[in-house]
């Protein structure tokens, strides 16, 4: 089968036969008994994850298995900032591999991401914070990252709607700023990947929730199904919140977990913001979509749960933070909230690699921030996959830092972890 | 002036005419009205233009499911985006626009798209615009520009908002028939309870029902049942009070619009208020939204739900059209059409789906001549800004295909029903389930799961008898399960002088037509964002087959309703599509808020000066007067310098630091945080949770300690002191002490409950009073007191209690700049008196208040750290070379962290001082380090700049750093990299600069 | 918003709780003679699981006393608090 | 230096309680205009007792000194010479005249001498701020989760919740009903600010 492309000609073709000739974007394949590898779950970067096995690694016989439908989990209710501006250069180096990913994902995938690079101020309140966005901004300048330190006036100016004023209960002192970190549209990444996947010969299995992981003498064999039992001596498996589910499953235990984080939307409205605004102190994350809302994520709520909601006054403490960095929202309206499930690790940095079970590869603890590795960590959990070992991007992320004490702290620098 | 308003009838205040602005047209309506009955009233039809294809929309509902009358509600700073017209309640001088439409609403440029819709289909923004990648940010320019259905406010709102805290016996949501049933039985009990109806007035479907109740009309009932409930001191009625969210272990938000009210508009007070209710019980009783019928130009402006029609003639005294066709599937659009006919409308003709037509209620509307179509279904609407005709089809018995007989019939109106679905929202907030009744044709509640029951309409329930049984048997259960006994009273018996015996509804979704439906005009289910059948069939064909699926490929449900209106339309059409039942293919997820709730009414009060505590020392007005400029750290306001005329930050800190170098200095240092810790097993206690050895301290003397965090990584730091033989006082740095007092006592309670050991916080009660400088001695000699200040008597690193110029204080002599001081600490209602004697007595040695910065000079100068300046979680006591501190013979919090091998490594990054190499500027602190300049990145890191100041007493910049092994790098020049890309060398020096031997703090 | 019975002030609002995770891990009575490996386990490793939890919370703006309860991690049901 | 005799007892007018300065620049609710009255009450001495509830000899020991016993029921407070608030099942706040918290401290340590327990002045450390008149359960409402109605909260209860961002100790005294609320000295500004501003609105 060959791929329809996209492009303004196709969709000029099919306006001509009213839209009836579109190819699907994948296929609903039943499973097969066997497959050369196996990736348990359907979000961002399980999907990612298959298509560059298959992309740069010629492994096409390779199923992903999604328990509900694909972009479902975090990847479809993420406040979707892209950004690569961290701390340590082991994450640093991991998150700007995605974000150069992000740049060519569009036309690689033939699927507009609608990657839309308006810039990410990260707002520091105090003389800490400060010092925090000097180090971190100096430090992705050696790393080769773009970044740059912000006073009030130049936020004023790019922001007209925040409020600089200095007598406030936590004035804006500064940011860091990256340009080239934005936006993108969190449902497209999961349907391009998964488009392009297909379209390399991977198959797609929805509704095929993962119950057990076959195991044989130390060695992964295949995995049992609510669609059956599938064979394959290598899993990935990428389940963001229930990656201690799957875990289970296998006998292990992981250093994570999970967490409700909340988000909102606005009632859609004429351009008012044109870039990402994110503060640690006053905690609160902001953009606007291209269809108007204002996108904005509240803090975490403490207790574990896997409910894909939270409790109300997180949500209370978001708005208060968003009002006092834009008085003048206060009178838009909230449309929908809703939650999803954050798998939190230690040091706030994920786990991407092998485990003691040999074929058993786990992807996961990425938090409330990996939405914007999400080709990135696909790209680099294929190779782990592929050649059973870490790339040098994801081998700092290993399960084993846990226990040598070589934790990659992104809490350290007060960075803001979305 | 009012074309379209009958003469009589509704209930609105003739008497009180009102004067609004609609898009600069001056109109006028009734107290009573709404903006949306107005509207229609003074005839306008065209409301606004549609998201996609800029069509023309006309007002489809009356309540929470209208998808098309968004309007922008008053200019500047009060002004709100995005209300629907059927929900403001009109007010004298209301002015509203509409945000879309260029360059008006019945001319609208944009409405070219429609021409290119073919290319606009589902998801077309995916499929192009990838190239060339720069070029996305000018399509995303276009995009942005043409969505969005309200402007922001542009400045700070000028009104206030609050919440309040509720708690209930039972809460009914919905102050319909059946909710107000259920409130008069749970109130009748005593129970207290809380009903809240999103309206201007109670009643809900009441308020327009023609049905009588007890032989009066339903409105005499209505205006006793309010009566009666307001009589009940335990019973709150919440008017204008949307529930809006339902969430874990009964807890819903309801949101009351106080001022955006006629009556209450100028009146003082809050905007909104959000009741934050706990509820023992929850009733919900939210009625019904009625279901459109979805045909080929089902969006023309004058095409509208039956029963909104019905509501705008009863109640609002609207009938806007003068020829009316009703298309239905069901007995109760005939009721609307009674409504037509009684109001002298004419009603062109009943089209209804079924065969078999209509049951009793049909003979009164023959009789007076309406033509009634069965088996008939409309296929087509005709007129651009107004319906001017339909085109009708039969059809075969089960409705699923046309048969040949095309007619077209005249009229100005075009009243649909689709039947009914129960409003399950709150139902499903709340984590119940829904399932599919056939019979019904429609989604009702299945078993709750928390303490909460669905009655009335939005249990399925359609019959008026039914709703207010099930309400009287709910309000009485849940009284009793609160542990109330309800008093028996009677249901209101409902009158039959309108015809019952109803005839099935017909299930229908879409019309059936000849060709594939992407072959005929648009068919739309979700008004407000386009999405047609065409969409949803295109979207299963291209593989987006899961109901969340087809929701994000086509913005089904997406918009501003929420789906209220077409959701389920939506998914039987995808169920079609998919040829299974509507069952299976369920429905998206319900969440909060029901209807939109503003950012202000969910922030509450919190916002501006309230939006955190700002704490402040005892001392705060001294500083203030004294002209300091302050630091926020954490939720506290301090000190940070003390500028004279003409000074800057650096002049201040460098004569404030000298002071205290040279002669004497003072400072606040009230916000430590301290604890007392007494019981027999104290210092047991303590030597699990600092580095150091405890038992070695005698009574009277001082330590400095840190508590590492079971990762092994420094947490706090502090000075802690032994006051007697069980009996300690710990200080924590300011930002820690909420956290090392709850770390404490976490330990003591779950890990070692067998140690007798009780803390006590007394950070508030102690302030704290540093005396630092060279003569802070001779100063403290000089003054009353039954201390001894000898430096025999009070050697550093001991404590004292006693009296200090008659205040009761313990002083400290411990040191944080490296001179001899002083921490005096004193009942913090005296601390002002004993500053303000200190500063009198000082003056003779030059006394000199200073700040955070100050201090962190002097601290700096001696290489004392400040944890979450020179530590982040991630350094150790070992990278600190704090060695000294960590006893070997015992164990302690975090010291087998210490052992692992990514702890011990040699080139872990450790403190050490720098001293720049070139020039008097302090390198910025934040500031990387590198071996080299230059080099391609990523460039190897070897630290970074902790700490940076000019030191005066030394005459030159210093500063701190952590540098990957640095301890064993002592002379060795490194570089700090600087933003601008340049360069400066630095060397690394031993982290004490001054006074390294400590003579200076032990003098 | 949950609704949490201190075993001793009753039912409060979640806002007057902190939250202090898995409840029953025991600290090691001997650190030093652990291997690296069951270091870490007792510092990090969780059972996280998607259904009953026994959990720690403190009564932080009451009586400060911690206590434990069973949760369901899904439906957010409190089973059980002692 | 010469060491001089300290018998100077402080003299109480230097005294700055919390909100002192507030009160200088801001009107306080009273009930004639808001339904409400706010009073700060600045004159008590505090004292934090903690010490076993399960040990009678303890208790025995506090009463002796009291003159009545420490309240043993949660979430109570009891009255007669001073009051004393329950705070946690091991933890009380005895509140006097202030300047006789002192005394009371030193007679209680003499007789509590030999037993597990933990007596410390906390005196300046909070503030007391009594609340009455018929507004006052909806003003709190405002900013306390907690559930005030008479049914549920009454005369002689009292517990340590929140107030808007801030802690609060809280008792009811009578049926006016009559408030008595303990706050923690820094955030006093910041509670009194609050209450200034839900009484107004
Ligand atoms: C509110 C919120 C805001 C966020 N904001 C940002 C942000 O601004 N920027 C950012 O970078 N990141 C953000 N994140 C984090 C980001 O969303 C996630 O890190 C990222 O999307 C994870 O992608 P994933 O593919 O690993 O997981 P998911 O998208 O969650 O995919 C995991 C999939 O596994 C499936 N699955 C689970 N169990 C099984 C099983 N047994 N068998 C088969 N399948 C299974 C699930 O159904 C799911 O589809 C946010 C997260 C949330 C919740
Ligand atoms: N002819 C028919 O087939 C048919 C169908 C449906 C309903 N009905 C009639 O409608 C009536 C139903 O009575 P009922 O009491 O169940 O419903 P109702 O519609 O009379 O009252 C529900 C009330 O709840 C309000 N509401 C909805 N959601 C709310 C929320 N989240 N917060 C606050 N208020 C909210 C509504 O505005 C409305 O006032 C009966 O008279 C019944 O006969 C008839
Ligand atoms: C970036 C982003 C933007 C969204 N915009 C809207 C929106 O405009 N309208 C809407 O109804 N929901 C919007 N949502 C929320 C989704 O409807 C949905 O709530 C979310 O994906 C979680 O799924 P669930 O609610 O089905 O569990 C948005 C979600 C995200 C992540
Ligand atoms: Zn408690």
């Amino acid at each position: 089968m060959t791929r329809q492309k996209y492009s303004i000609f196709s969709l000029l073709r099919n306006a001509v036969s009213r839209n009836e000739n579109w190819q699907q974007a994948w296929r609903s394949p039943a499973p097969r008994k066997k497959y050369d590898a196996l990736i348990v779950g359907g979000g961002g970067h399980g999907l990612a994850t298959a298509y560059y096995l298959a992309k740069e690694h010629g492994m096409r016989n390779v199923a992903v298995l999604e328990k509900g439908w694909i972009g479902g989990g975090n990847t479809g209710r993420n406040t979707t900032i892209v950004r690569s501006n961290y701390l340590w250069t082991e994450a640093a180096l991991l998150y700007e591999k995605s974000l150069k990913l992000w740049e060519g994902l569009s036309r690689d995938l033939n699927y507009n991401v609608m990657f839309s690079q308006r810039g990410v101020y990260n707002l520091g309140h105090s003389l800490q914070d400060m010092r925090d966005i000097e180090r971190r901004v100096g430090a992705n300048r050696l790393d080769g990252i773009d970044a740059e330190v912000v006073t009030p006036e130049q936020i004023k100016a790019a922001i007209p709607m925040i409020n600089t004023s200095p007598r406030v209960r936590y004035p804006i002192l500064g940011a860091s700023l990256q340009r080239r970190g934005g936006v993108a549209r969190h449902d497209a990444v999961a349907w391009g990947f998964a488009r392009a996947a297909d379209a390399l010969g991977v198959d797609i299995i929805q509704q095929c929730e993962v119950t057990g992981i076959y195991r044989d003498h130390g060695r992964v064999t295949g995995v049992e199904t609510r669609r059956g039992r599938i064979e394959a001596d290598r899993v990935g498996v990428v389940v963001a919140g229930h990656a201690s589910v799957l875990a289970g499953m296998a006998g292990l235990r992981l250093p994570l977990e999970s967490h409700p984080l909340q988000a909102y939307v606005s009632e859609p409205l004429k351009p008012v913001l044109d870039t990402v605004v994110m503060s640690g102190a006053v905690h609160g994350y902001i953009s606007q979509s291209d269809k108007g809302e204002l996108v904005i994520g509240a803090g975490i709520d403490a207790y574990n749960g896997y409910g894909q909601r939270g409790s109300f006054h997180t949500i209370e403490h978001a708005m208060q933070a968003i009002i006092e960095l834009f008085p003048a929202f206060s009178r838009v309206r909230m449309l929908r909230q809703w939650g999803g499930i954050v798998d939190v690790s230690p040091d706030a940095c994920p786990i991407i690699g092998k485990t003691p079970v040999q074929g058993l590869y786990f992807n996961c603890g990425w938090g409330t921030g990996g939405f914007k590795a999400t080709p990135g960590s696909g790209w680099a959990f294929a190779h782990t996959i592929a050649r059973d070992e870490p790339h040098d991007l994801n081998a700092p992320f290993s399960l084993e830092r846990f226990t040598t004490g070589a934790l990659i702290d992104e809490h350290g620098a007060a960075a803001v972890a979305h | 002036m009012q074309p379209d308003r009958l003469s009589t009838g509704g209930r609105i205040d003739r008497s009180l005419p009102l004067t609004f602005r609609f898009n600069g047209r001056t109109c006028q309506g009734y107290a009573g009205d709404t903006l949306a009955s107005a509207l229609l009233a003074n005839g306008i039809r065209v409301v606004g233009r549609s998201f996609k294809y800029h069509r023309p929309r006309g007002i489809m509902a009356i309540g929470a499911d209208e998808p098309n009358a968004i309007v922008q509600l008053g200019t500047g700073a009060a002004t709100i985006p995005g209300l629907r017209a059927t929900e403001v309640e009109l007010y004298d001088g209301l002015v509203a626009t509409t945000a879309r439409g260029w360059p008006g609403l019945k001319f609208d440029l944009l409405s070219v798209n429609e021409f290119f819709s073919p290319l606009l289909s589902a998801g077309f923004y995916y499929k192009t615009f990838m190239a060339p990648g720069f070029l996305w940010r000018w399509y995303e320019h276009g995009f942005r520009h043409a969505s969005g259905l309200g402007i922001s406010p542009r400045e700070t709102d000028p009104d206030s908002y609050e919440h309040y805290n509720a708690h209930c016996d039972v809460l009914v949501a919905g102050g319909g028939p059946a909710g107000l049933m259920a409130a008069l039985a749970a109130a009748k009990s005593g129970a207290r309870v809380i009903i809240a109806d999103e309206q201007g007035e109670m009643g809900g479907s009441l308020l327009s029902d023609g049905a009588t109740l007890n032989g009066n009309p339903a409105g005499v009932w209505l205006g006793k049942a309010l009566d009666e409930l307001q009589r009940c001191p335990e019973v709150i009625i919440l008017p204008r009070s949307t529930v809006s969210g339902y969430y874990d272990h009964n807890f819903l938000t309801i949101l009351e619009r106080c001022r955006d009210h006629p009556n209450q508009r100028d009146a003082e007070g809050v905007r909104q208020r959000l009741w934050r209710v706990r509820a023992g019980r929850v009733i919900l009783a939210q009625g019904s939204h009625e279901r459109p019928l979805v045909f080929p130009d089902n969006d023309r402006p004058g095409v509208m739900l039956a029963s909104a029609l019905s509501g705008y003639i009863r109640r609002y005294g609207v009938c806007p059209g003068r020829r009316a066709v009703i298309f239905a599937n069901n007995d109760g659009a005939y009721l609307t059409a009674l409504d037509l006919v009684q109001v002298g409308a004419s009603v062109s003709a009943i089209i209804d789906c079924r065969e078999y037509g209509a049951g009793a209620v049909a003979e009164p509307l023959r009789e007076a001549g309406v033509d009634i179509y069965q088996g008939y279904i409309v296929t087509g609407a005709s007129g651009r800004n107004g319906v001017r005709s339909v085109q009708v089809v039969p059809v075969s018995a089960d409705a699923g295909a046309v048969k040949s007989g095309r007619k077209i019939i005249h009229c100005d109106l075009l009243a649909i029903s689709g039947g009914w679905n129960p409003a399950v929202h709150l139902h499903s907030q709340a984590g119940g389930r829904i399932h599919w009744d056939d019979v019904r044709s429609c989604f009702i509640p299945g078993a709750p799961r928390q303490d909460h029951v669905s009655v009335g309409a939005c249990n399925g329930s359609f019959s008026l008898d039914a709703c207010l049984e099930e309400g009287k048997q709910a309000g009485q259960e849940a009284a009793r399960a609160c542990g109330f006994e309800p008093a028996p009273f009677s249901t209101p018996e409902v009158g039959r002088e309108r015809p019952g015996e109803a005839h099935p509804l017909q299930p229908l979704w879409r019309v059936p037509l000849p060709r594939s439906p992407r072959r005929h005009p648009k068919q739309f289910i979700d008004y407000q964002n386009d999405t047609t059948v065409a969409d949803v069939y295109q979207a299963v064909q291209e593989g987006y087959r899961n109901v969340e699926h087809v929701k994000r490929y086509t913005a089904l449900g997406f918009g501003t309703d929420q789906g209220k209106l077409g959701n389920i339309n939506g998914m039987a059409v995808l169920a079609e599509c998919l040829g299974k039942p509507v069952a299976e293919v369920g429905t998206t997820t319900f969440r909060p808020p029901y209807t939109a709730v503003s950012f202000g009414a969910c922030a509450g009060a919190a916002v501006g000066d309230l939006y955190d505590p700002v704490r402040k020392t005892a001392l705060h007005d001294w500083h203030e007067a004294a002209g300091a400029e302050f630091e926020v750290v954490g939720q506290w306001l301090r000190p940070w310098y003390y500028p004279r005329a003409g000074e800057g930050l650096d002049e201040a800190v460098a004569r404030e630091c000298l002071a205290a170098r040279r002669s004497l200095a003072i400072m606040d240092a009230s916000t430590l945080g301290k604890i007392e810790v007494q019981g027999p097993d104290a210092a047991t206690f303590l030597e699990r949770i600092y580095t150091h050895n405890i038992a070695r301290i005698e009574t009277g003397r001082c330590a400095y300690g840190i508590m590492l965090g079971e990762d092994g990584m420094v947490m706090d730091d502090g000075v802690m002191a032994r006051l007697g033989g069980q009996h300690y006082y710990l200080t924590t740095t300011t930002g820690g002490a909420a956290r090392v007092l709850g770390w404490l006592e976490q330990w003591l309670q779950t890990e070692w409950p067998e140690l007798k050991v009780y803390l006590t916080s007394v950070t508030e009660r102690w302030s704290t009073i540093a005396l630092v400088g060279p003569d802070s001695r001779k100063l403290l000699q000089g003054m009353e007191s039954d201390i001894d200040f000898n430096r025999e008597d009070f050697p550093f690193m001991s404590v004292r209690s006693g009296s200090l110029a008659g205040f009761a204080t313990r002083i400290f002599r411990v040191s944080f700049s490296g001179e001899l001081a002083y921490e005096i600490n004193v009942e913090s209602d005296f601390a002002p008196a004993l500053w303000q004697t200190l500063m009198a007595a000082g003056q003779q040695y030059g006394i000199t208040p200073y700040g955070t910065e100050s201090m962190h000079v002097l601290r700096a100068e001696k290489g004392f750290i400040i944890v979450g300046q020179d530590t982040d979680g991630s350094v150790t006591p070992l990278d600190l070379g704090l060695t000294w501190l960590l006893s070997r013979d015992k164990d302690y919090l975090g010291k087998r962290s210490l052992a692992r091998p990514d702890c011990r490594r040699p080139d872990r990054k450790q403190l050490v001082g720098l001293l720049c190499e070139e020039g008097p500027e302090a390198l910025p602190e934040g500031a990387q380090l590198v071996e080299q300049p230059g080099g391609e990145p990523p460039v190897a890191k070897l630290g970074h700049v902790t700490s940076s100041y000019y030191s005066a007493c030394l005459g030159h910049p210093i500063a701190l750093a952590l540098v990957s092994a640095g301890r064993a790098r002592k002379d060795d020049v490194i570089h700090a990299a600087l933003r601008n890309g340049r360069c400066v060398r630095a060397r690394i020096v031993s982290p004490v600069f001054h006074d390294p031997e400590g003579e200076r703090q032990r003098a | 918003m949950l609704l949490i019975n201190c075993p001793w002030c009753g039912p409060r609002d979640e806002s007057e709780f902190g939250y202090g995770g898995e409840a029953d891990i025991a600290r090691p009575a001997n650190p030093d003679a652990l291997t690296d490996e069951e270091w870490a386990d007792y510092l990090f490793m969780r059972k996280n699981p998607r259904g009953l939890h026994r959990e720690q919370w403190v009564h932080e703006h009451g009586c400060r006393r911690w206590f434990v309860l069973e949760r369901d991690t899904v439906t957010y049901e409190i089973t059980d608090a002692t | 230096m010469t060491r001089k005799e300290s018998g100077n007892v402080p003299d109480q007018m230097q005294r700055q309680h919390a909100l002192a300065s507030f009160l200088n620049g801001n009107s306080v609710p009273d009930s004639g205009t808001s339904g409400m009255r706010l009073e700060v009450r600045p004159h008590y001495g505090y004292l934090n007792l903690r010490g076993d509830p399960d040990d009678e000899r303890f208790l025995q020991a506090v009463q002796q000194k009291l003159g009545h016993s420490l309240p043993g029921v949660p979430n109570t407070f009891t009255s007669a010479d001073h009051t004393v608030f329950w705070l946690g099942p091991d933890e009380w706040l005895l509140s006097t005249a202030l300047g006789r918290e002192k005394e009371i401290a030193g007679q209680l340590a003499k007789n509590l001498a030999g037993h597990c327990y933990s007596l410390v002045d906390v005196t300046g450390g909070q503030l007391l701020i009594r609340l009455s008149g018929e507004h006052v359960r909806g003003v709190l409402a405002k900013g306390c989760t907690l559930d005030l109605h008479p049914r549920i909260f009454k005369v002689g209860q009292c517990a340590q919740t929140t107030l808007a961002k801030t802690s609060m100790l809280i008792a009811l005294i009578d049926d006016t009903p009559t408030f008595d609320i303990v706050l923690r000295r820094s955030f006093a500004e910041y509670a009194a600010r609050w209450l200034q501003h839900s009484t107004r609105i």
